[in-house]
């Protein structure tokens, strides 16, 4: 039994770490658009979002086989059910992705070329993240994991800043709300990326040693 | 390995309201159904509910049991294997089986049992009986562990090594189609594993139809999925959507345990 | 087979009719006539006694042959078979009722007590001493056991009950060595060892969970025999108990060498008389006259009756005791 | 309640009572063989094998008389009975084990254990009838017949027993290779119970050979070797088991010292297929 | 196997539904919050999630053990499957909760009674979808779980108005952007309560029928 | 069910480096564990492991098996069941076991199948008799199907009645621990399904120890579970545990079929 089941993680887990790949370049686009004002990578960003939904179903549709077809236990369990969970997040952080985009074209359309302030850090901070949780999740690495549950204060510190940066603002120029508040989506935006990559991080951590640690920060 | 979609594949085996009767009761009932080329189909439903009456019907093994009728079509590739003008014994070679408990010829060598179905019908060319029992043993992932000592008795093998000796044995007459009646069931967890394995192998290249009560087993190895109730036929589908989702409420109850 | 290197030739199958349906035909043919050869020979026997027989059972009856107390092939040229019939049963079934116990208790401590290397060599002991030919247990009944147990027993308990009780001396009859007495004890030395293998292989037969199962209940060694061996052996223990009547019934030259053969009625334990098989070969030889020859074929018939019945009640107590082990699942 | 201490010794009760059985009725049945042996080995000489019996005044005479006619007899019946018994009773249990949806079936089992059942006597019996009645002679022959009739039965059943140990799905493997039934049955089935097969004839010769009572009247015995060689077959012919009986009953001391040397040879045969079909065969196996 | 797989299930399903109601309950304890400017109501919200936390892991940890230890197929796979998924959806709708509460307590701190302008159609539908979703789930009634998919439009283009009411508002008032960013978190987070009970919605349609519908309005 | 910490359960059986030895060959080798009163506790294990051989340490059968040696000790509620002053019949009152094949006295009614024990040492009274008949095949939940037959032979059960009757035999001594080796591997599923029942109804009267090839058996019915590989004790935990979260390598690749 174990070979058959061996063999189908084995495809599975090939298949997710593409998937993996596209949402972290995904993201990345994203924020790169916003930065250089590219509204075609924006576009694109956009469009790839349903390959990614397909994907999503697929890797679920996949889990829910293996776990109705084998039956599987202890580490395999926890690796589908890890899974599971961790495309439901990387979904999310690709839907937040496009909203980055969209946020992005609508900047290029109101013509605003430089960023009103500077979000490097938080873009930087949030890419890496993302990177870093799937490092864990490929290389099985508590300690990367453990490192992005940390980094998520951070963030959390810099979409905060990002709100009273827009107060101050707009005291100046009232009317520009429409151009700010697309910075503040996409602030947020990139904070609950952070928020996803947590998330994932911690999903590794219990694939890899079976402790729930979420809610304990 | 579940993926294929069925309806791609050729239809090999196929039987049109099958019934068997033991005397006059109804062993299994108006079965129709198809058998895809290449592809493992899992016979499964609770005891007694016709699984091995049904199997055995599509190689007329039921010729030799007392008081067993078959009415109904099998046909294999088209031709109805039932046809008076057939004779069963030409069926057989086209349609190998392998039963429950490993069934090695007792006296012969282990290549004397993997060519027993060439060499005791006359045929004597030794390097072809040779070339023959290699690939059989090869295909039956049993070569490497017996190629030493091929006229050692095949009783001396174990029990899990035995089963497979069967299956090389089925294999050595290249039946286009292999029926396997809970082959595992008499078997440890580890040469259970081997044989699921070798039937996962195999499918590449014989269209395989296994009868099990272990439903875990059925939802790893096959492609289709027959369940069976009370003689009849319930629902015949991918096993993927049987075990994740079955059209049928009694399949449904079935697999999870809820009767049976 | 695609994808296959090793050889792509499709061996050609054709074999001739003759590894097919015809074959198979010559072939079952060929045993149903030997199985019915054998079905014909059992058959014939009954029917060849019986006609063999004819002119006796015809001129003296059924029931009149059966239950004739005159057996007269000098003067009178009378037959009837009952002192034979009695002389059979009187025997055997005392030569049954004696062994019966001892025969069981062997086979308990075989099976059940001895070390393996003490079971092994007393069943195989015992199975020797079953496989030795009725004629040589008569010849050690003629030439050593006969006379030992005339002058150690038989005279002592006649000469005693000649002193202290006269009237018994006419029922213990003549202590010659030879009579119903001595067959009996030699019948019965005959059948221990046949009802003792029986019932070995009855208890090997009991499955290791059975006893087991008793001892994780907390029986006792004996509990476990009592409880859990010996039911499931009754079957097999009563069906070898009456096969060993068969033999006893059937027994010959052993009896014939020792009952003293005489052909009437016997009235005493230590007087002679006569069997069924005894009376056949000792007589046959010596019959000339035509209603003597068909008389002893017509108890040959009447033996064969009896031998039906005994194995008959055997099946049907193998039958009806056996161990089904329960319905399948 | 019974007290666990008289229970413990109910059951050594039982098992002392169980033990002094065992040595009481063992040891003299033992004890007959040995004294069968050691009475016989007495009576052994050089003679027995190489001369005729001739009429008892012969020995009276002093010459010397032995029982060579008498071997020779015994192997002659002895064979005829195993050529005939064999391929009947390995033919009806194929047929019991084979062929079992057969009608005749049950019929056939039925018989055979009843005619296994059946007094020796009475198949000697048979064999008259239909052997020495219609040849007007007693003869070796009929005396084979004879017991082959004391033989197939046995072999029929030893047969059957043999091939029903072989699983029925070993047949059915067979037939799912494309084997006719008629292969499958005599290159699987009856090599794989050749076994039992053999130690069933070794011990339905065993039995057979040790019986006199059918051989009275079929091959009847004779106290001279025949004439010419057909007279093995056709005429009366003596047999061990038979000769045994006649010089235990005869009424000449010198005969009944022959009847233990008779006895012993007799002994030695029927232990010595006892032997091969108990230990040899089994551990071959 | 089963009866003892049904127990658990059972006895799961009672404990999932208590857990259900409790963030039903702080859903509307947050919304009501705000309205009545009830800042003890809002504190309680926040204490409560504690409690919601804990019942998440305890429920994941009682479906992950269902799953090693009986291995379901079918329906009952389904159905932990997709008990599994609703929990950590009930569990953010608990967190955005709290995000409702903390911003009515801030707009408490702040002083400002009425709201600057109305959402209670906001409150309402998002409240419904919730309570609907629930339901939907308890009755396994697929048609109410395809109203809530269909209700999920509405409360999208309410969050895209309060934009344009912030805008509006904040050319009025320019030195208002802390209040009115209250306002914009609370009505994003009833906006994403309403995603999330989307995806409940979603579930129970899987756990009916087997059918997998997201990505596809 | 696996909702109870075990350790606040007390400890009613305990084996303290108790090895069997087979001739040389150890069986198993210095196993010490607890088991814990009113709880289900599994050994699990690749064939040959030793569990059969552990378990039946436990009530002193090895005394039955020529060759057999015990060393160590199996204390039950304190006392060394191998101490030369305990006497075996004892022992196996307090501890009931059941077999992998269904064990009924075939000649005996159901009835006296049940109360088999009590009639051992002579208890008479028709009135306690039946009334432990009646309790027993009540907790064995076959009361319902014999109550009318009582008197019928055990053999014309059906394997699972029969497996339930050997267990209402097994508790009508009111043994306070029950072994069970393979108690379903010779049955069906229904009967299978019967029998878990029952153990998950029993376990609050007895401490249970069943020993199962079926690692969903283990993992349904039990506490605990003991994980046994080449006559040692690798891992003993709480079920839960071992199916989602083993401590030791060996028990995590057991359990997901990697080996064994
Ligand atoms: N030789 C036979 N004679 C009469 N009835 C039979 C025979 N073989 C099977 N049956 C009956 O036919 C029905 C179907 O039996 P079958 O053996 O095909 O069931 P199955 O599904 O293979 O069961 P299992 O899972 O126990 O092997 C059963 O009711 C059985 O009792
Ligand atoms: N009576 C015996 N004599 C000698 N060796 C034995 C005996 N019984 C068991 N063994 C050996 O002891 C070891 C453990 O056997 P045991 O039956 O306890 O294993 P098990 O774990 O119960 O296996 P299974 O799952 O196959 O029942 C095996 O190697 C076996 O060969
Ligand atoms: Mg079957
Ligand atoms: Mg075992
Ligand atoms: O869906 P969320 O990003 O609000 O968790």
């Amino acid at each position: 039994m174990s070979k058959y089941l061996q063999a189908e993680l084995i495809r599975l887990k090939k298949r997710f770490y593409e998937y993996c790949a596209l949402v972290e370049e995904d993201v990345r686009n994203a924020v790169r658009s916003v930065y250089e004002n590219d509204k075609e990578l924006a576009m694109q960003v956009i469009e790839k979002d349903n390959d990614i939904d397909r994907l999503e179903i697929e890797i679920e549709e996949e889990c829910l086989k293996l776990l109705a077809l084998y039956q599987p236990v202890a580490i395999d369990l926890r690796f589908i059910i890890s899974m599971l969970k961790i495309n439901s997040d990387l979904e999310r952080i690709g839907d937040l992705a496009v909203n980055i985009a969209e946020r992005s074209v609508r900047i290029i359309e109101l013509d605003q070329k430089n960023p009103v302030f500077d979000f490097t850090l938080m873009c930087e901070r949030s890419l890496l993240m993302v990177k870093n949780s799937i490092d864990a999740l490929i290389e099985l690495d508590e300690k990367k994991a453990e490192a992005v549950m940390e980094a998520d204060e951070e963030i959390d510190e810099l979409h905060k800043n990002v709100f009273k940066k827009v107060g101050d603002a707009l005291k100046d120029k009232p009317n520009s709300f429409e151009i700010l508040s697309q910075y503040l989506t996409i602030s947020r935006a990139l904070e609950r990326i952070g928020d996803h990559a947590t998330n994932i991080a911690e999903d590794v951590v219990y694939m890899i040693n079976g402790t729930i640690v979420r809610h304990q920060g | 390995m579940n993926n294929e979609p069925s309806n791609e594949n050729k239809i090999r085996l196929e039987t049109i309201d099958l019934s068997v009767f033991y005397g006059q009761n109804p062993g299994v009932k108006n079965v129709s159904l198809q058998i895809f080329d290449k592809q493992v189909t899992a016979f499964i439903g609770p005891s007694g509910c016709g699984k091995t009456t049904f199997l055995r019907a599509l190689n007329r093994m039921h010729d030799l049991t007392r008081g067993a009728r078959v009415t109904g079509k099998a046909l294999i590739d088209g031709t109805d294997i039932y046809d008076p003008k057939i004779d069963p014994v030409t069926i057989r070679r086209k349609i190998g089986m392998v039963f429950q408990k490993p069934t090695p010829f007792p006296t012969m060598s282990i290549y004397d049992n993997v060519v027993a179905g060439l060499k005791l019908v006359g045929i004597k060319n030794k390097s072809l009986l040779d070339e023959v029992c290699e690939r059989s043993l090869r295909q039956s992932a049993l070569w490497e562990e017996v190629k030493d000592r091929l006229k050692t008795p095949g009783g001396s093998l174990s029990g899990g090594q035995q089963q497979r000796l069967s299956i090389a044995r089925a294999l050595a007459v290249e039946p286009e189609v292999l029926l396997m009646d809970e082959p595992t069931s008499s078997l440890d967890p580890q040469s259970t594993n081997r044989i699921e394995e070798l039937i996962g192998e195999l499918k590449h290249q014989v269209t395989i139809i296994i009868v099990t009560h272990n439903m875990q087993q059925a939802s790893r190895v096959s492609d289709n999925t027959a369940f069976f109730y009370i003689g009849n036929l319930i629902e015949f589908n991918k096993t993927t959507k049987i075990f994740t989702n079955p059209d049928q409420k009694r399949t449904e109850e079935y697999i999870t345990g809820q009767f049976g | 087979m695609t994808g296959n290197n090793l050889t792509n030739k499709k061996i050609s199958l054709s074999p001739s009719a003759l590894y097919g349906w015809l074959g198979d035909r010559i072939f079952a043919y060929g045993i149903f006539i030997l199985g019915f050869i054998v079905i014909f020979t059992t058959i014939a026997m009954a029917v060849s006694l019986y006609f063999s027989g004819t002119e006796a059972i015809s001129k003296f009856g059924f029931f009149g042959f059966m239950t004739g107390r005159v057996w007269d092939a000098a003067i009178s040229m009378e037959f009837g078979t009952w002192p034979f019939i009695v002389g059979t049963l009187v025997t055997s079934l005392a030569a049954l009722a004696l062994s019966f116990l001892p025969a069981v208790a062997i086979a308990i401590f075989t099976a059940e007590y001895a070390p393996k290397w003490l079971g092994y060599i007393i069943e195989n002991l015992v199975n020797l001493i079953a496989a030795v030919p009725s004629v040589v247990i008569g010849i050690w009944g003629i030439f050593i056991f006969t006379p030992w147990v005339r002058d150690s027993v038989y005279m002592p308990v006649y000469l005693w009950s000649l002193e202290n009780a006269p009237t018994l001396t006419p029922i213990l009859g003549n202590p010659a060595g030879y009579g119903m007495l001595t067959a009996t004890i030699i019948l019965t030395i005959m059948i221990i060892p046949f009802t003792t293998a029986l019932a070995c292989d009855s208890f090997r037969m009991v499955p290791k969970e059975q006893r087991e199962a008793a001892s994780a209940l907390g029986a006792t060694k004996w509990e476990v025999i009592r409880m859990a061996v010996i039911p499931y052996s009754r079957g097999g223990i009563l069906a070898g108990a009456m096969l060993s009547l068969g033999r006893a019934i059937g027994e010959t030259m052993a009896v014939a060498m020792l009952i003293g053969n005489k052909n009437t009625l016997p009235f005493t334990i230590f007087g002679p008389g006569s069997t069924m098989a005894s009376v056949i070969v000792n007589e046959f030889r010596e019959a000339v006259e035509n209603i003597h020859l068909a008389s002893l074929m017509a108890v040959g018939f009447y033996l064969f009756l009896i031998s039906l019945v005994v194995n008959l009640v055997a099946a049907w107590i193998q039958r009806k005791y056996a161990i089904t082990g329960g319905r399948a699942v | 309640m019974i007290s666990l201490r008289r229970r413990y010794i109910r059951d050594n009760i039982m098992l002392s009572l169980i033990i002094l059985n065992t040595i009481v009725i063992l040891i003299p049945l033992f004890i007959i063989i040995v004294y069968v042996i050691a009475k016989g080995f007495d009576a052994l000489s050089i003679d027995l094998f190489t001369k005729e019996l001739g009429s008892p005044t012969r020995a009276m005479m002093g010459e010397p008389t032995g029982l060579v006619h008498t071997m020779l007899g015994t192997i002659v019946v002895d064979l005829i009975a195993v050529l005939i018994a064999i391929p009947f009773g390995v033919g009806a249990g194929v047929m019991l084990s084979e062929y079992p949806d057969h009608w005749a079936n049950p019929v056939l089992r039925v018989l055979n254990d009843t005619l296994n059942g059946m007094p020796a006597v009475l198949k000697g019996l048979l064999a008259f009838t239909l052997v020495v009645k219609p040849m007007g002679t007693f003869s070796g022959l009929s005396g084979g017949v004879a017991l082959a009739f004391v033989m197939f039965p046995i072999i029929a059943r030893a047969t059957e027993s043999a091939l029903m140990n072989i699983p029925w799905s070993i047949r059915e493997a067979g037939l799912a290779i494309g084997l006719p039934r008629w292969r499958v049955i005599l290159s699987t089935i009856i090599p794989a119970a050749k076994v039992g097969l053999v130690t069933g004839f070794l011990i339905a010769f065993a039995r057979a050979a040790g019986e006199a009572a059918p051989l009275v009247f079929t091959s009847f015995g004779n106290n001279y070797l025949p004439i010419k060689w057909t007279g093995w077959f056709t005429g009366p012919v003596d047999t061990l088991p038979q000769r045994l009986y006649n010089l235990a009953i005869s009424p000449y001391e010198h005969w009944h010292d022959m009847g233990w040397a008779a006895a012993i040879v007799l002994l030695a045969v029927i232990i010595a297929s006892f032997i091969i079909a108990r230990f040899v065969i089994r551990d071959k196996k």
